[in-house]
Parts: C-alpha cells; structure tokens; sequence
C-alpha cells in the first residue's frame, strides 16, 4: 500500500521528540480522526534550527511528520511557508488516495507553527488549539 | 523461527487446507458440467452439490437440506437473510431488529432498507463486553416488528451472544430470528434448532475453505424473497450457475473441521488466547481487554486497546516483524471512523483508534506466541514514545 | 473415438483450461491474504486483483480499472446492473426498456422491479431470427425511461444484436444502456466504447475460466446503487471478502483468449457450426434452424428445431452416444413452459418443444462434428417413429 | 436425475406403436405442455389382449408410456383401471419430483381408453380431445 520511501521514514523517522522550551508549536488532528502531531521548532534569525516532532497516528502521519521535519530544517520561515502536503506527499513519492486527506497533516502543523511564532506574544496555547481544530475542518471538508 | 510466517489473522480469512483444495480439484476441469444439465457429464457435479448441502444441513443440525442455499459468501448470505424475510415479510411490517455490533454485512443491510425501502430499525445498544440484554431485546420488540437478527458471535471482539435465549424471545412474539455465524461455525457448537434460529448465515473461507463460496441455512417455512434473480437454480431462490468447486470446498472444510483432532485442539488454541491475554495485560500498562473472557469469548480471537498509540502504526511494526494482525481501526477503507463495535462498548474515540485483534487457529503454535509476546511491548514503547498524548 | 467425451454445451459452462488452473493455484493457500489487509502478507492477493482489474478494463476497453466491478458471476452482474441502476435512478423515473428474449437474470430481475418497486418494463419483441429492431426501441422511449438493457449475444441462438445502434438510440436520448455479454466476451469483439453501452455483464465461467466469478464494467459518472451492502471492497459498490483465485481465473482466462492461435482458431469453430448447419439442413426434414445465420451469429452456436419430437428425448438419446448438448426446453427445471426465446421467434408450443443446441468451442474437432452427424438423424427418426404427432 | 429402471425403459420403450382397428384409444396432455400419450387397445372378453403406444414427450413420458402398457398387457379392465399415476412411478423405482406431475400421464391415457371403450359409440374423437384437455388441466392445477 506504502511506498517504500514512506515506509522507509515510518521505520526510521527522523527528527521524533520534542523541544524543551520551543520557540513555536504547531498542533493539528483531534483523537476522533486518529490522527494529532505536534510540531516543535527553534527558529533563529528566521531560520528553523532545529525541529521535532511527536505524532498519534496511521504510518502516513507518521512518515509525514518526519519528512516535513526534514524538509523544514534549515529553511528561513518564508520558504518553510511554501511546503505544502503536496510538497510532502510528492517526496514521499506519493500516499495512498485515501490517505491524502486524512493522514496528510504535517505541513499544515508546520504552517501553524510559523504563524504561531508570528502572531508572537501571550494566549499561544488557547489559539493554538482553536486553530488545529480549524485547519481539521477545512481538510475534512474536502 | 521463520521470522515472516507468523499469520495472526485469521478471522479475516484462512489458507485453503491442502485436503479441502485436493477435493475442489477435479471439479475445475474433470467434474466441470453444469449441475442443471441432463447429460451424465453433469450428473458427477450436480451429485458434488447434493452431498455438500446435505453435509452442511447436517453439520447445523439441520432437518432437511433444502433448507441450505449456497450463496457467494457470508455477506451475500447476510444480505439475502435480512432483505429476503424483510422484503417477504413488508406487508405484516416494516420494523426490523439488530445490534450496535453487527458486522456491515447486516449493518449497512439494515441501512439499505431504512434508506430505499422505508424500514425502520433499532439498533440495540449492548454492554461492556459487548453483550446484548435480552430485556432490551423484549423491550424493542413492537407490532410491526418482522425480523431479529443478532449474530452469534463478533468479528473484533469475540463475544458469543445468548443466541438461543434471543431466538426464544423471537419465537415467542413470533418473530423470524437470524443469526450471522460466519465466525461461529467450526469453532464453536452451532445448532439451528438449539439455537433457536430461522435464518444462520455461513462463510467458507473462515474455516479454511475457499473465498466465494458461503450458505444460508434458511428453515422450512420461513418466507423468503430471493435476491437474485436469473435461472432456477437452488430451488429458485438463488440464481446463478453453481460455483461447484466452491461448494465442494465447503463442504470438505466442514468434514475437516468435524474432525476428532480439530475439535480437541480448540482447548488449545483456547489456552494460547488466555495466555496471550494474561500476559500482555502483566506486561504493558494502559491496556485494555475488549470483549468478554472465558467461554463466552470465540476460541482464537484476542482483542486490546492500548492508550496513546494507534492501530495502524502497531500492524505496520508488527508486519515488519513477520506478524500479520488487525486491528479495529478502519483508517484503511478511507473513513476516519474508528470501529463501530469498540465504540458501542464505551471506549473514547481516541482509545478505540489504538486497538489491535489477534485471530488464532490450529495452524498457530506457541513458538509464535511467544514471539509475539515478546514484540509487542517493544513495539508499544517505540509508538508510545512518539505519541504526543502519552505522558510518559 | 472416445464415444463417451463429446462436449458440446460451451454455452452452458467450461471447463477451466490447465493455464488457468495454475495461475489460481497459489491464490488458494499461498498467497491467500485477504486484500483488503495492510501486512506484506495480503500484498500479493491485493496486487492480482489489481492486475485482473487492470486486464478485465483493457480487454474491453475501458478507460479506467475503477470501471470494473468483481461479481459472483453473470447472473450477480445482470441484477446488480439492472436493480442498481434502476433504483439509484428510480426519482427520475420508473420505466425500463428491455427484449423478450433476455436470459433469465435480466428478465426475471425487471419483473422482481415490477414486482416489488412499482417498475414499468417494455419487453421488445424480436424479428423471426432473435433481431430487436431499432425503431421498435426507439418507439419504446418513454419521458421515464431510466434504462435500456438488451443482451449482446442470445444463448440459445446465438443472434447477436446491433447493439453499437441500440446503445446510441439510448444515449442519444440520455438512458442508461446496459448489455449482457456473458456468451459474447471472448468469442466476438467487445469493446464498451464501440458498442456505446454504460454497462457490461461478463461471467468467467463461459470461457475455461472459473465457475462463481464475473464482472459488470461500469462507466465512469454510471449511478448505480450498490445491491450487496457490507464492507467497502470494490469501492463499496460490492461488499463481501474478494474471490480472489476465482479473480485471477477471470484474469488469466482473457489472456488465455486473447492468444493469437484461439483468435485465429474462431474461424475453425465457424466452419464447423456451419457444417453442422448446413447438414442438419439437409438431411433431416422438418427441421428449422434458430437464429440468423453468418456474421451476426455466434461462432460455436447451432440450435434447431425437431418438428414432432421433444428436446428431452432428444438429450438423453444423445448423451447415449456421448454426446452433451442442450435444449431449449425448460421441462427440466420443473417449469411446463418452453424456450420464451423461441416462442419470442413465433415458434408455436410444439415445435418449441422440439429444440436442440449445439455449442462449440476450442476443443471440439471435426470428428467430433461428423460423428455427431451421423448419430443425430439417427435419434430423430427413432423418437419419430414414437411420435403420435408424426405422420412419417 | 433418471433411476436405472426409467432409462432402461426410455432406450428401450416396450410395445411402441399403433394398432390398426383398436377397441379403444386413450390421449392425454397437449402440445403446449410438451407431454402428448396415445394409447391403443385391443379388448377380447374384458381383457387387454394387445397395447401399443406412441408418445411426444420428455424421458419420464415414454418410460411411463411404456411401463403402462406392460402393466396392462393382459389385464381385465377392472384392474387395469386400479393402475394409477403412482403405480407406475413406483414400478419404475421413482421418478424426480419435477416430473411427477407433468409427464406422469400414462395411466390417465389407459382410464381414458377404457371409458372411451365402455361408452362406446360414435362421437368418440370429439369426446377423447375433450378429455384429453380436461385431464391434463386437472393435473396442472395439482
Ligand atoms: C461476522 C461476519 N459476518 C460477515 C462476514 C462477511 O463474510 P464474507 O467476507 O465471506 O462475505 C464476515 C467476514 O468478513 C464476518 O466476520
Ligand atoms: C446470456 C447469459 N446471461 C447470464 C448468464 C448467467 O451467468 P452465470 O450462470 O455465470 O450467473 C448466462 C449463463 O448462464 C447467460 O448465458
């Protein structure tokens, strides 16, 4: 059912835990769907130094978890901005039809996490769930 | 111990054994006649059909075989059972009676019939072990109630209901009762008339014979609408040429099943389930057993919830050990429910999401037990670990 | 000669050819996984029932492999396109256009519709060689027609319909056209796009493939109400566990028809239905052939009229000889009524009951044919010479 | 489908045949329902002297055309008459349950015969393809 690329990172993910004091958080996914990552970042002149991540989920919200940790590494926000699912499920050389929209998710906890970072300040952790549950919806909507 | 053997599923379906696939054989292309032909090359397949469904009538305690109809599997056999008396029966009502459990071959069946053809149905609620309460069942029961259908025992969580009280309470409000016995048959005693059951549907490819081949018991009497329209075959009430070598793999599966040997080894395959059940319930914290234990549980069936951790990414790990297992979690058919029966027993979306079935039969030894038993835990750690709702 | 091995009933079954065998083999025990599983182990099972999917849609010219439904067979393919279509459609309308000389899977299905669902059915009626007329289905049309189906290839005479005009009356006027190709796949070209039809029934069994396996070809953006419910295999559109040696069969048993020495082998069969023909013709009197005669016939078909003998007799005389043919005549299967196909012909009772068809395929040879011919005038007279209906 | 004793019958059909000048002739069934029996009769002091049969049907209908006839070979016509549709399925070991009721007709041929003898007279054409009707809907409605 998997391609060998993402059975690959579902054996050997890259990049899984979590950051001790983050400088942003991205959470998408409720328990219902069976599926929730969070996404931890250092970010440091505009830069992702480094990130992780910890996922409850199928192998392709596992697999994509790690492969939107690698691919983020290193990038300044703005081209980190650019992954989309897409970006992850092509370079993971592409996921089952009915995984797409369920299990896809990484990059959207990434894009919630630079937004986190921006938005900055005070109240993160109640707008940051508020809006994985949002980004949730859309994708269900599909 | 060869790493990539270990078969762990075998409620989802079973090797053809190699007496049953020696029988089918000359039926391919020495027996190959159409049983309704008249020429004497067809007299050896139409013989081949006679003997199987006297087998099988036999094998439920049947009184006559034309009480079985071969169907192409357990859910065609579901299918005519519930649309067959419903339909039969619309004029005298159109209220129909199940469980939260059911397997979707008489769960999307009912559903089927409130959406088209304006049934209605109650779906009885059961408890924590997934038992139905015959009171409820009494409770449910109305005027225009035309038909009960509980099965005998659950595909995930193995739980044996009191058939035969619940065909009672059928009977004595004059209510046509079917049973779905396609995990029962050949693991646990199945008798139409100890059961008190109308209607019992059957699948051959759970006991180790052929896929695409199952039989409807269907008692003398009981009013049946066919589904499948076409020629004359099985006494008109299922049309379509007769998958002969099937039928002879099904009835070989049973004799294979009767047999002295098999039957004793269920003790054993009953100790390896309890020994599987105990163990992981010492060894990994936050588990949690679904369905009853002891006699009321199906011989090879084990099913758990581990907290945290989600079923798919449990198959996938113990698939990389050689392990074939299932799990609840119907992530692969493309919905993001998680499975209808461990919800209707309590468990929380998120729990039910991390659940796991082992099916055992007489090919699996303890050898593959242990093995197992001792995977598994790893496996939990390594998922736990990475989930970001376990707090370690 | 072996007397006792003369197969002449390819229209009513096959036997599997050895290729065939071989290829399910394995799918029985070895690779026995149910495909719908995650584990290596189903990997095998769930990628032959893609490559017969892939191959079932090339051989018809299907654009696209999800147009391709699995089915117990032609009799499952004809309900589920007729009933499926027909009730997913039945809010636009309840009238339904058919022939008078349908298999019984179709013709008995539209009746189940009027029946049970309040349907209306126009059975067309035929020429005196089994030809629908165009303008017939054309004057037919209703504002609530919802679907058209008319068979490809008749089984007992062979006559092969225009169906690429009948399927472009039907979609010139937006209906759904459906077309029973179970005795024509294989044996005359089929392909979904020339023939202008929605959907086409296929069962395995008529061409040395497996018994208890077909498929209806479903083009894409079809509604189709899906008439087996349970799991959510084949797309949801047909539940229950794949057969997935009977798949494999379907599969290798194209291939083994699409062989360049069976394609060119046709015009031997041709030849030898002809001989047959043309003998009959000549020397036995008061026999009528059934169905036209050349191109627009199927290749292994010959079915004739006795006057003044009946088809049984006939049947059980030959099969003295070893010789397995088939009757039109339905006496057999408890029903008093002959051949609605030959009655549909304007053949009167009697000489409807004097009907005889010889079907050929790729394993019958000349000999077989001459002896045959030298036996069948033979049987003839002597039921005669019994016949109080026969003024030698 | 057949017993050994039906199919022997079917290949080798005793007393096939007209008589030339009969006392008597019984017919029973009709073209429609694919059965026609013709039974003839020579009658000497009350007793079956010679009976000869000829039979449009399917195998059940010329085996038990021919066992009605060996049965009644000799007989006076009280117990000719006691020979019935059972009788002759019986001495013929049986016959399929489908064909019972369609294609078991001989002995309604013989009572049919020996009424058509015992009212005597003209006019017996007429009366015998009433009867012949008349019988075989009886039959049907079973
Ligand atoms: C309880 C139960 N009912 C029905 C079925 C359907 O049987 P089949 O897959 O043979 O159609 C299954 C298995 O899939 C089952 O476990
Ligand atoms: C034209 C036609 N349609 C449908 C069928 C039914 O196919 P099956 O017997 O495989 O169900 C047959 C053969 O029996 C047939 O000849």
């Amino acid at each position: 059912m998997y391609s060998d690329k993402v059975m690959e990172h579902f054996n050997n993910p890259r990049n899984v835990g979590e950051i001790e004091n983050p400088d942003a958080v991205g959470e998408v996914g409720n328990p219902v769907c069976g599926d929730i990552m969070k996404l931890f970042l250092k970010i440091e002149d505009n830069i992702i130094t480094d990130i992780k991540f910890k996922t409850f989920g199928c192998g392709a919200a596992v697999a994509t978890s790690s492969m939107v940790t690698e691919l983020a590494q290193g990038k300044d926000l703005e081209s980190a901005l650019e992954i989309t699912n897409e970006t992850v499920a092509e370079a993971l050389d592409g996921l089952p039809s009915q995984k797409m929209h369920c299990s896809n998710l990484a990059a959207e906890a990434l894009q919630e996490a630079i937004e986190d970072y921006r938005s900055a300040g005070d109240d993160t952790e109640e707008s940051e769930n508020q809006k994985g549950q949002e980004t949730k919806k859309t994708v269900e909507a599909k | 111990m060869d790493e990539k053997s270990i078969y762990f599923d075998h409620a989802a379906t079973t090797p053809v054994a190699p007496e049953v696939k020696e029988e089918m054989d000359p039926y391919f292309d020495k027996y190959f006649g159409n049983p309704s032909s008249l020429y004497s090359l067809a007299m050896d397949s139409s013989r081949a059909v006679t003997r199987a469904r006297e087998k099988v009538a036999d094998f439920l305690g049947a009184d006559n075989e034309r009480e079985i109809i071969f169907t192409s599997g357990g859910t065609e056999s579901d299918n005519l059972a519930v649309k067959g008396t419903a339909m039969a029966l619309k004029d005298k009502g159109k209220h129909i009676i199940t469980s939260e459990i059911e397997h979707h071959a008489v769960l999307h069946t009912c559903q089927y019939l409130e959406d088209n053809l304006d049934f209605e149905v109650t779906y009885l609620p059961v408890d924590d072990e997934g038992f139905v309460d015959p009171q409820d069942l009494k409770k449910a029961i109305r005027p225009d109630t035309v038909l009960i259908t509980i099965m005998m025992a659950n595909n995930e969580i193995g739980t044996i209901q009191p058939i035969a009280k619940l065909g009672q309470i059928a009977h004595s409000n004059d209510i046509i009762f079917h049973t779905d016995a396609v995990q029962s048959v050949a693991k646990v005693p199945v008798d139409v008339d100890d059961l008190n059951v109308d209607l019992l549907s059957l699948s051959a490819h759970k006991f180790n014979g052929p896929k695409g081949i199952g039989a409807l018991y269907v008692r003398q009497g009981t009013k049946l609408l066919p589904q499948m329209q076409g020629g004359a075959q099985e006494k008109k009430r299922r049309a379509g040429t007769e998958n002969v070598p099937g039928i002879v793999g099904l009835r070989a599966a049973l004799e294979l099943n009767e047999k002295k040997e098999r039957q004793e080894d269920i003790q054993r395959i009953i100790y390896l389930r309890d020994k599987i059940i105990n163990k992981i319930e010492d060894n990994i914290d936050a588990s949690i057993l679904n369905g009853p234990r002891g006699d009321k549980r199906l011989p090879g069936n084990v099913n758990f919830c581990f907290r945290y951790i989600e079923g798919e990414s449990m198959l996938l790990n113990l698939d990389m050990k050689g392990i074939a297992a299932s799990s609840g979690s119907a992530c692969t058919s493309g919905s993001l429910e998680p499975s209808h029966v461990l919800l209707a027993l309590g468990r929380s979306h998120e729990v039910a999401h991390g659940s796991l079935r082992v099916s055992l039969n007489h090919s699996n030894t303890e050898k593959e037990v242990d093995y197992f038993l001792e995977e598994l835990p790893k496996i939990v750690d390594k998922l736990r670990d990475m989930s970001p709702l376990y707090e370690g």
